[in-house]
């Protein structure tokens, strides 16, 4: 396999970045073409990962790349060690198939220093890209703390009138997580090297091996876990969330929602929970507690937003309330939901901000009271915002359902089964405040006459989005692709987290009282 | 005999280290200053070290104290109009008093324990005291010599640059 | 017979005073001229200790301060002049504008 | 050689892609309902090919794999479908009144801007419907029962500029959600009570297969049940969450008929029939099916007594005719109920098409006079007989049919779940008496209808009056076909105590036989009592029917003073028992102010007060020590020796 | 008397002192040519003591790995000393960069500044290498005495000889205390030798408690303190950083503040190990202490120069934690991370130096509003600087604290180390705020006045390769610091 493909996936928009640099601010035209050419080259050269087979197979670490990096004898030592699994893969994907949508959906929208703009969103997937492939705490988080500095440049610089307010409390929140996990970090180091075990570096890896005790577990589980959960962000820790992300211009917002948060949650599935698996009992309860107080807190919250992008972020609240009750079902189906959910919700919530993009454009307000009717002027965007809507409600058929349905599936057969009844709630939920933002904004009589005249989506704007939609429903009518990749890595860390054994082959049904009942098994492969 | 010699010295260094502080004139600062010198002088006597002795009324009370002196002459100071003393007044005397207190206390429960070295009395008296002085300053303290000579460069081009007139 | 703590009680009590002028006086000058007096006590200390222990190393230190007193002295009376031309004054109350 | 059995929803599911990327294009009324009706009309073929070929069957179960959807671990469901005969039998219903339908709204729709859009829907639904009916385990049906919800939730806002129109379509959809909460729940327990006995299954043959794990009657089956159930109520407008399906009737009428009484309503019914094996073996649950059903059948029908607009008493007749089948499934009547599924179906739907008729007429008329009054106030109709014929006779032939009069289709599946409910094991002369009450009810509103619309004198506004034509053939067409079939439907399922021998029953029967047993009429061969039951249903249906003719013929002023009379009840039950007020009032208003609190107060107020106020508090200690730097000098020296002598004495003095 | 002589010079041995001596022979030098070269004309002698600088880096580096013991046990040039020797050269050499232009846009172009800086670098030298309380109290006074003389140097600046004052009394004062200390040392242990105290301990264990030797070690680290202005004897910072001229400000904040914490690790780690466990409590009360005034101070200070100040202080705190944990780790994380220091403040002074107008009002948080807008170069070597002081990766900044904190969690501090991070989470805000000034503020002045001279650049660029070198692969210095520990 290819060795450094990873690397170089990682470090194309770093070096696109420099090169931008070389290129003159006024040509604002070149700027974009020039980054949206680089991200899209990212996005081919990771491309061969999504379609390598290995990974239905054996859930380890593939495109594996070892090179000593930081080596200061028995003090520490650090490597840069990359590679992905089932696991990371699809957030890498994810990422890489973000970014140019991202960058499209800025074409008209940034009116100021565009150069920074575009240099800013590179760094920022370099970084990205990094902390999905990390094997190395260090490395991981290195590149994790480089995510915070583009992202609080893109809020602070471009961002609403709020902006500077939101920066600073989107860097502060983050900051001082990921400082006490940095803490955490080292003494983990240090307390494996004491007990005698061989490290690597930092590779997590050898960390899996340790066997901590309970109260060492406790505590580095509580740092890890408290830095993860500002990210995700999990109930009380989300305020940050809201601000962020209405005072963030739409690129800002999409990548926020699509990878920044899936961070967190990645974080738990990758770090916190299989390194002290011993203190997941412990915490299981109160994490799943907020997780389903997030899921409904969130909704209802939303609910009575009156700015469409604060909407959606609560929203995203109760999304990935969804995804951690999943993770922390500790089953197969709960952590595949999550999982899934992680990606549903990257392409759905971000294609809800593009949505609130495009009518900002037009508009330049975000509030519902000052839209209605608008599905008269733009069907086409009616359209494509009602689908969006329900993937994000969970309509079966879109992705959304699948991710729900697994992740309470999951909770259902995991401890979780009363907080994922009261979790379920948020499927009422989720229907109430999408369909009312939906009908405030889209349908009705055209109240506000600065809404007369606008236009329906251009043909870019609707280029960029069709690309999501592909994914709402192939993720709903066919995420076998996805579990097909996932399920080995799956399994490899839930056994790491110390779940019970999980059953992977198909169960056969009963023997049938109708003996010929399943004579017509026999698949037609119809027209999926 | 020697205890009194050493106690009227030590009261009227105290005394006038007191006036030092005390005195609202600076000129009578600076001559109670002298006064502290030259009791510390008699005391480095007893110690047997006249060169000690010497060097403290050349350097201190020659040097450094006319310079003093020249400089409040130049800056024509003349007796403190306004309070002499800052807010500070009250909780310097505390403070002060408590260093006193806790240096009293260290000297009273320790102890100088490193005693028996090769210079006595005797010693000194046979070789004389210059003389020590001169080899321990030019065999073993050779090199701090010479920095303090660099100091001394270093305090000239300070004053020199940052007095003169015109540059 | 006088012991070595009676040297060191008095250098004691000429650092307390000495400390007490600086802390208290606002004239510059006067302040400077505690200092000395601290370094005085610690010179009386140093030459007491000297002759207790039996070595000259303490003496020789006392060299050193007399130089180190010599050459702040200059620089410190130097910048004193500078200010005073300035300031018409050497208060350490008029020492305020870098302050917060 | 079931294997073409994907081709019935697939056709539509073309249909409605097809006319809704297309239809803008095209813009041709004429080829997209041709269109949309023709596929509708191919899958109907499918489905009948299908029905004849399991009719001669000695095999009635026949499952179909199209591919694998969702593989994780112990879950592996696949795309599969599942022929059995009461899945056979909805799909005849859905595709052939769907047919019927969409020719209909050829003509009804004609002229509405949105039309293709209105097919494209109409073809959604109609694939969901076939999704829901044939999927082969439960999350393909749930994709179908939430894809119905979906198109009714579209095609009720089909006017989307009427807000009212929207409010009924988001809450149609979201007190769908509110069932699809306990469909879900029930599925997620049923799946792991089931797992954890080693069968992790959602199939539904596998399902009744291996039920009998489960203890009968147990804490597991009956809370399982009891969240199906609640789906159901939700799906099928029943007591509590019935409340949607009056204001869904701000669709189009076609919708209603498809939708809102042929048969997503009577998806709760089929989906009950599709587990009544689960379903049988929890008692209590189907205690309390039979008993809300029971009820929800009497209430609705009350309201219906007081409803002035056309479609809203047809709707409410239609919640009462639910009740009714709920009240068969509880009762262990399954087949019953679905024949009365079925038959409701042809009645209903004729019955809708028919108001939708007259609507058309009259908003034709109110058009022609540049009138803005409502066309569908009975108020304003009467003496239509004559304007409209053909609407008139087959609107009577099926009020005649629900009104449960012999002799047509709705007599015997309405006599029959009767005569269930008060003799089966499970039954009781309660659920009965209510039940009969109902009935005697839904003759007298129906009647009501009929007289208010098509006799007396005509009261609609003289400019208008002389202008309500009959509808074109697109319209009369369909209601020919469904009045005849409302007059028929019935006999396929004659009791053998009328001398039929019920082919209805034994062709469901491999459905329903293994719980038969478990509930079977008490009184085996009590003829005499099922005699005495029929006639005095049959004697109260008459009652109604003479009461309506009383009250709104012979003397058309009695019901204002009967209402001045009873000025209250009136109320009450005009106002559909307060029920809307109330639910805004225990839930929707709370959550509102909740969600505003949890806003204002905790996150603005708590969280983010926390947060910010540590910054504030790290700023004023700040602040504080910035004045320690007072820029005096002696200060800093008195803070040095402060430390000198704390540190030193400190470690003196210890 | 012959022998004597023989003695004293078989005591000499110049490779020890080879660097200091280079160095001072130089500043003569230059002194000379500064005196007989035209009034205001001081470029040539910045380039030249520029060229003795890098001279001197080289001779020092022979001393690498081949530590020269000499002068009676005064002085030894181990990798220790010479680490911290280039430190300390690094810092002059930035410093003297950005001074040319400064000096001339403040109006007194006086060469003897050069020299003085030169001069204060071999008393640092000295500091590093000094073995001897005395040689390390000489070159402490040759360092201070010339760091008042610059601190003061703008003379008809009201400021600068505000902090030329401050400086200097509080110094005096504070070398009464230290003085007093090496007095009761030498009282308890005979000596001044620091390996002499240690012996003279290790034999005597009894003395530990010996309420002199105690004291006395107190007192003398008290002067130290002062000089690395660890609270409570920061006092002195703010003032005299923000009066004196940037330059020196910068170089008060990396050189001599290493030479000091060279000192002070000498002399606590080899000659007060006795004192280990009471000495690490009181850094660890202190370390904390000096991070909380450093940074919350920090948070409300308008000026630049002053707010840098504090930072300083805050560093300091951090170096500090690096002593608590008083194992190999820490103290070579304090070496690693006074390199680092010296890079990321330098250069985020050097940016202030260009900024500023002359007396330096403007250099305040509003008067850089929009600063990277203007000058976009500028504005990203700040941002730079300020990311390494906050400690994020991929900088400088970011290695350092992780070396220190992992000294400190290593030795089992962890909730110094938590603490620490708290404090270096406060920092945020303030480091923030500057940005937000720089980037989210529209611009109110063009900054025309700013221009950039290739000195100051070159100091520049050296401090921005320098802060992401070490942020990136600090391995090798990682290695440098390890074997320079003691």
């Amino acid at each position: 396999m290819a060795e450094n493909l990873l690397t170089i996936m990682t470090f194309l928009p770093l070096v696109g970045m420099l090169l931008l640099l070389l290129i003159p601010k006024t040509n604002e035209g070149l700027l974009k073409g020039f980054t949206l050419a680089f991200t899209l080259v990212t996005f081919v050269v990771s491309l061969p990962l999504a379609f390598n087979d290995v990974f239905t197979t054996s859930g380890d670490m593939h495109y594996r790349q070892f090179v000593e990096w930081i080596n200061v004898g028995d003090f520490f030592q650090m490597n840069y060690n990359v590679g992905v699994d089932g696991i990371s893969l699809w957030l890498v994907m994810l990422t890489t198939f973000i970014m140019p949508i991202a960058v499209l959906s800025t074409w008209n929208a940034i009116d100021k220093n565009t150069k920074g703009f575009m240099a800013m969103l590179l760094l920022l997937e370099t970084g990205m890209l990094g902390a999905f492939v990390s094997l190395d705490l260090f490395l991981f988080y290195i590149f994790w703390e480089l995510m915070l500095i583009p992202m609080y440049f893109l809020i602070g610089i471009w961002g609403g009138k709020n902006r500077i307010y939101a920066a600073v409390k989107f860097f502060i929140y983050t900051a001082v997580g990921s400082l006490l996990m940095l803490v955490a970090i080292i003494f983990l180091y240090y307390y494996a090297a004491q007990s005698g075990v061989v490290l690597n570096g930092f590779d997590i890896a050898e960390f899996y091996k340790l066997d901590l005790p309970y109260n060492a577990q406790f505590w580095l589980f509580l740092a890890f876990g408290f830095s993860f959960a500002i990210k995700v962000p999990m109930f009380p820790l989300h305020t940050w969330l809201p601000d962020a992300h209405t005072e963030a211009p739409t690129a800002g917002s999409v990548i926020l929602a699509a990878v920044l948060l899936k961070m967190g949650t990645y974080g738990y599935v990758r770090f916190a929970m299989p390194l002290f698996p011993e203190a997941l009992p412990t915490f299981i309860p109160w994490l799943s507690l907020l997780a389903v107080i997030g899921i409904i807190y969130g909704s209802l919250v939303a609910m009575m937003q009156e700015d469409v992008k604060k909407l959606v972020a609560y929203s995203s609240v109760a999304h990935l309330g969804f995804v951690m009750l999943g993770v922390f079902a500790l089953n197969l189906q709960g952590l595949a939901g999550g999982m899934i959910q992680m990606i549903n919700h990257g392409i759905s919530t971000g294609a809800l901000f593009l949505i609130v993009g495009f009518i900002y454009e037009r508009r330049h307000t975000r509030l519902i009271t000052e839209f209605g009717g608008l599905a008269h002027k733009m069907p086409i965007f009616a359209t494509i915002f009602m689908i969006v809507t329900f993937s994000s409600i969970g309509l079966p058929g879109t992705n959304g359902f699948v991710g729900e349905f697994l992740a309470l599936m999951g909770a259902f057969q995991g401890g979780l089964r009363w907080y994922a009844v009261f979790a379920t709630t948020g499927v009422i939920l989720a229907a109430v405040y999408m369909l009312w933002m939906y009908q405030r904004v889209m349908l009705g009589k055209i109240t506000n006459p600065a809404n007369e005249n606008l236009k329906d989506l251009s043909a870019r704007e609707i280029i960029l989005m069709l690309p999501l939609l592909l994914f709402v429903f192939w993720i709903g009518l066919y995420p076998n692709t996805f579990f097909d990749k996932m399920n080995p890595a799956m399994e490899k860390v839930l056994a790491q987290m110390g779940a019970p054994h999980q059953v992977v082959e198909i169960q056969q049904p009963m023997a049938p009282a109708h003996a010929s009942a399943h004579g017509e098994h026999a698949p037609a492969e119809g027209h999926h | 005999m020697e205890l009194i010699i050493f106690y009227l010295t030590a009261a009227v260094a105290i005394v006038s280290a007191f006036f030092v502080v005390k005195s609202r004139n600076p000129v009578n600062s600076a001559l109670n200053l002298v006064t502290t010198f030259i009791c510390l002088a008699v005391l480095y006597v007893m110690l047997e070290a006249p060169f000690m002795a010497a060097i403290q009324i050349m350097v201190y009370a020659g040097a450094i104290m006319v310079l003093i002196i020249f400089v409040i002459m130049l800056l024509n100071l003349g007796i403190a109009t306004k309070s002499r003393y800052t807010h500070a007044l009250p909780i310097g005397g505390i403070l002060s008093v408590l260093m006193l207190l806790v240096a009293g206390y260290f000297v009273r429960h320790g102890e100088a324990t490193a005693t028996g070295g090769e210079i006595t009395s005797e010693v000194i008296n046979s070789i004389g005291h210059t003389e020590l002085i001169g080899r321990a300053m030019f065999v073993d303290f050779l090199l701090p010599f010479e920095i303090a000579s660099i100091l001394l460069l270093v305090a000239i081009i300070g004053a020199v640059v940052l007095s003169k007139r015109k540059v | 017979m006088v012991t070595v703590n009676h040297y060191l009680i008095l250098s004691a009590i000429l650092f307390a005073i000495g400390t007490f002028g600086v802390l208290t006086r606002k004239n510059a000058i006067v302040v400077f001229m505690c200092i000395e007096v601290m370094l005085n006590s610690v010179n009386l200390t140093f030459v007491a200790l000297s002759r207790h222990v039996g070595n000259m190393d303490g003496q020789i230190f006392v060299f050193f301060v007399m130089t180190v007193a010599a050459a702040e002295a200059a620089v410190g009376l130097a910048l004193m002049i500078a200010f005073f031309r300035n300031r018409e004054s050497v208060d350490v109350d008029d020492f305020r504008m870098l302050k917060w | 050689m079931y294997s073409n059995l994907w081709l019935i929803p697939f056709f539509p599911l073309v249909g409605a892609i097809i006319n809704g990327l297309m239809g803008k294009k095209i813009r041709n009324e004429k080829i997209i309902g041709g269109f949309g009706t023709l596929l509708m009309f191919l899958s109907f073929l499918v489905a009948v090919q299908n029905f004849v070929h399991l009719l001669s069957d000695s095999e009635k179960v026949h499952q179909l794999v199209i591919a694998k959807w969702i593989t994780v671990g112990q879950l592996n469901i696949n795309w599969e479908f599942l022929l059995d005969p009461l899945s056979a039998v909805m799909i005849m219903v859905v595709t052939g009144v769907g047919t019927l339908i969409h020719l209909y709204s050829i003509g009804y729709m004609h002229g509405e801007v949105g039309f293709y859009r209105f097919f494209s829907y109409m073809n959604l639904f109609a694939f969901s419907m076939l999704m829901l009916v044939l999927g082969g385990n439960a999350l393909v049906m749930f994709i179908g029962w939430e894809g119905v919800g979906l198109c009714s939730y579209l095609l009720i806002g089909y006017y989307f500029e009427k807000k009212s129109a929207g409010d009924a379509a988001k809450k149609a959809f979201v007190v769908n959600r509110i069932g699809d909460f306990g469909f879900l729940c029930g599925l997620l327990t049923l799946f792991w009570s089931l797992g954890s006995k080693g069968v992790w299954t959602l199939n539904f043959v596998e399902i009744a297969n291996s039920v009998h794990l489960l203890e009968a009657g147990g804490v597991i089956v009956t809370i399982v049940t009891l969240c199906f159930f609640l789906g159901a109520t939700g799906k099928s407008a029943q007591i509590p969450l019935f409340t949607w399906l009056p204001d869904a009737m701000e669709g189009p009428t076609p919708v209603s008929a498809l939708i809102h009484a042929a048969t997503m309503v009577t998806a709760g019914v089929y989906m009950i029939g599709r587990m009544n094996g689960l379903f049988a073996m929890a008692p209590a649950t189907m205690m309390t099916i039979a008993i809300i059903g029971a009820l929800t059948a009497f209430f609705a029908a009350t309201i219906g007594l007081a409803q002035n607009d056309i479609k809203r008493v047809l709707a409410y007749s239609t919640v009462s005719q639910l009740g009714y089948m709920f009240l068969a499934m509880g009762v262990g009547a399954f087949s019953a109920g679905v024949f009365h599924l079925m038959t409701h179906a042809f009645f209903k739907a004729c019955l809708f098409l028919g108001s939708g008729s007259v609507i058309h007429g009259m908003h034709h008329a109110y058009h022609h006079a540049h009138l803005h009054d409502d066309p569908q106030d009975m108020r304003n109709m009467g003496g239509l007989r004559k304007k409209m014929p053909i609407t008139f006779i087959t609107f009577l032939v099926s009020t005649i049919a629900i009104a449960g009069v012999p002799l047509f289709s709705g007599f015997f599946s309405k006599d029959e779940i009767l005569w269930w409910a008060f003799g089966s094991t499970r039954g009781h002369w309660l659920l009965w008496v209510l039940g009969a009450a109902a009935a005697g009810m839904t003759a007298f509103y129906m009647f009501r209808l009929v007289f208010m619309t098509f006799f007396g004198e005509q009261k609609t506004h003289p400019k208008a009056k002389d202008h309500i034509p009959e509808s074109p053939a697109t319209i009369t067409i369909p209601l020919i076909v469904l009045g005849f079939l409302a007059l028929v439907g019935g006999y396929i399922g004659v009791p053998k105590l009328l001398g039929g021998m019920n082919r209805f029953e034994h062709f469901l029967a491999p459905v329903f036989e293994h719980n038969q047993e478990l509930h079977h009429i008490a009184a085996h061969g009590a003829h005499s009592t099922e005699w005495t039951l029929m006639i005095v249903s049959v004697v109260i249906a008459f009652i109604g029917i003479f009461g309506a003719w009383f009250m709104y013929m012979k003397n058309p002023e009695l019901p204002a003073r009967f209402t001045a009379r009873f000025a209250f009840a009136y109320r009450v039950i005009f106002n559909k028992w307060y029920i809307d007020e109330l639910y805004d009032f225990v839930f929707v208003n709370p959550c509102k102010k909740i969600g505003t609190f949890l806003w204002r107060a905790i996150d603005v107020w708590i969280v983010d007060g926390v947060v910010n106020g540590i910054a504030w508090l790290v700023k004023g200690i700040g602040n504080g020590l910035r004045y320690t730097q007072s820029g005096y000098l002696y200060n800093y020296a008195v803070v040095m020796v402060i430390g000198v002598i704390v540190i030193v004495g400190f470690y003196v003095f210890d | 008397m012959e022998n004597l002589v023989q003695e004293a010079i078989q005591n000499v041995n110049l490779q020890a002192i080879m660097p200091s001596l280079v160095l001072c022979v130089c500043a003569m030098v230059l002194l000379l040519i500064g005196v007989f070269s035209k009034r205001g004309s001081t470029s040539h002698v910045a380039w030249l003591s520029i060229a003795a600088l890098i001279i001197t880096g080289a001779v020092s580096l022979c001393a690498w790995n081949n530590p020269q013991a000499g002068f009676a046990g005064a002085v030894l040039l181990d990798n220790f000393a010479t680490f911290f020797s280039m430190i300390c050269l690094i810092a002059a050499g930035l410093t003297i960069l950005m001074s040319d232009n400064y000096l001339k846009r403040e109006e007194f172009p006086v060469s003897e500044y050069y020299p003085l800086i030169l001069f204060t670098t071999a008393g640092a030298m000295w500091m590093a290498s000094g073995t001897d309380l005395m040689t390390i109290f000489l070159g402490l006074e040759v360092l201070s005495v010339s760091l008042y003389i610059l601190a003061g140097y703008f003379r008809d600046q009201v400021k600068s000889n505000e902090a030329g004052l401050k400086y200097f009394f509080l110094g005096a004062f504070s070398t009464g205390f230290l003085l007093y200390g090496v007095a009761l040392l030498y009282g308890v242990t005979g000596t001044t030798k620091i390996d002499g105290i240690a012996a003279y301990m290790l034999a005597h264990p009894a003395q530990l408690h010996n309420l002199m030797f105690i004291a006395g070690g107190l007192l003398l680290l008290v002067g130290f303190l002062f000089k690395v202005a660890a609270a409570p004897f920061h006092m002195w910072t703010p003032d005299v950083y923000q009066g004196a001229p940037t330059p020196i400000t910068a170089f008060m904040s990396a050189g001599p503040k290493a030479a000091a914490f060279a000192a002070f690790i000498r002399i606590t780690i080899l000659g007060l190990d006795g004192m280990h466990l009471e000495l690490a409590n009181l850094f660890w009360v202190l370390a904390v202490l000096t991070m909380i005034v450093g940074n919350f101070i920090a948070l409300c200070q308008k000026d630049l120069k002053r707010l840098l100040a504090y930072s300083s202080i805050a560093h300091a705190g951090y170096a500090l934690v690096g002593l608590v944990a008083w194992n190999e780790v820490g103290l070579s994380a304090i070496l690693f991370y006074m390199m680092v220091y010296t890079f990321m403040n330098m250069g985020a002074f050097a940016v202030l130096v260009l900024v500023g107008k002359k007396g330096e009002e403007n250099l305040t948080l509003d008067g850089i509003a929009g600063l990277g807008y203007k000058k976009p170069v500028l504005g990203i070597a700040l941002c730079i600087f300020l990311f390494s002081l906050m400690g994020l990766p991929p900088t400088a900044g970011f290695t350092g604290k992780f070396f220190i904190f992992a000294g400190a969690i290593k030795a089992g501090y962890i909730w110094l180390a938590v603490l620490g991070i708290l404090n270096s989470a406060v920092s945020l805000f303030y480091y923030l705020r500057i940005m937000v000034q720089m980037y989210f503020r529209d611009p109110q002045e063009d900054f025309s006045w700013v221009s950039i001279n290739v000195p100051v650049a070159i100091s520049i660029v050296i401090s921005v390769v320098g802060v992401l070198y070490l942020g990136i692969i600090p391995g090798s210095l990682m290695q440098l610091a390890k074997l320079a520990g003691l």
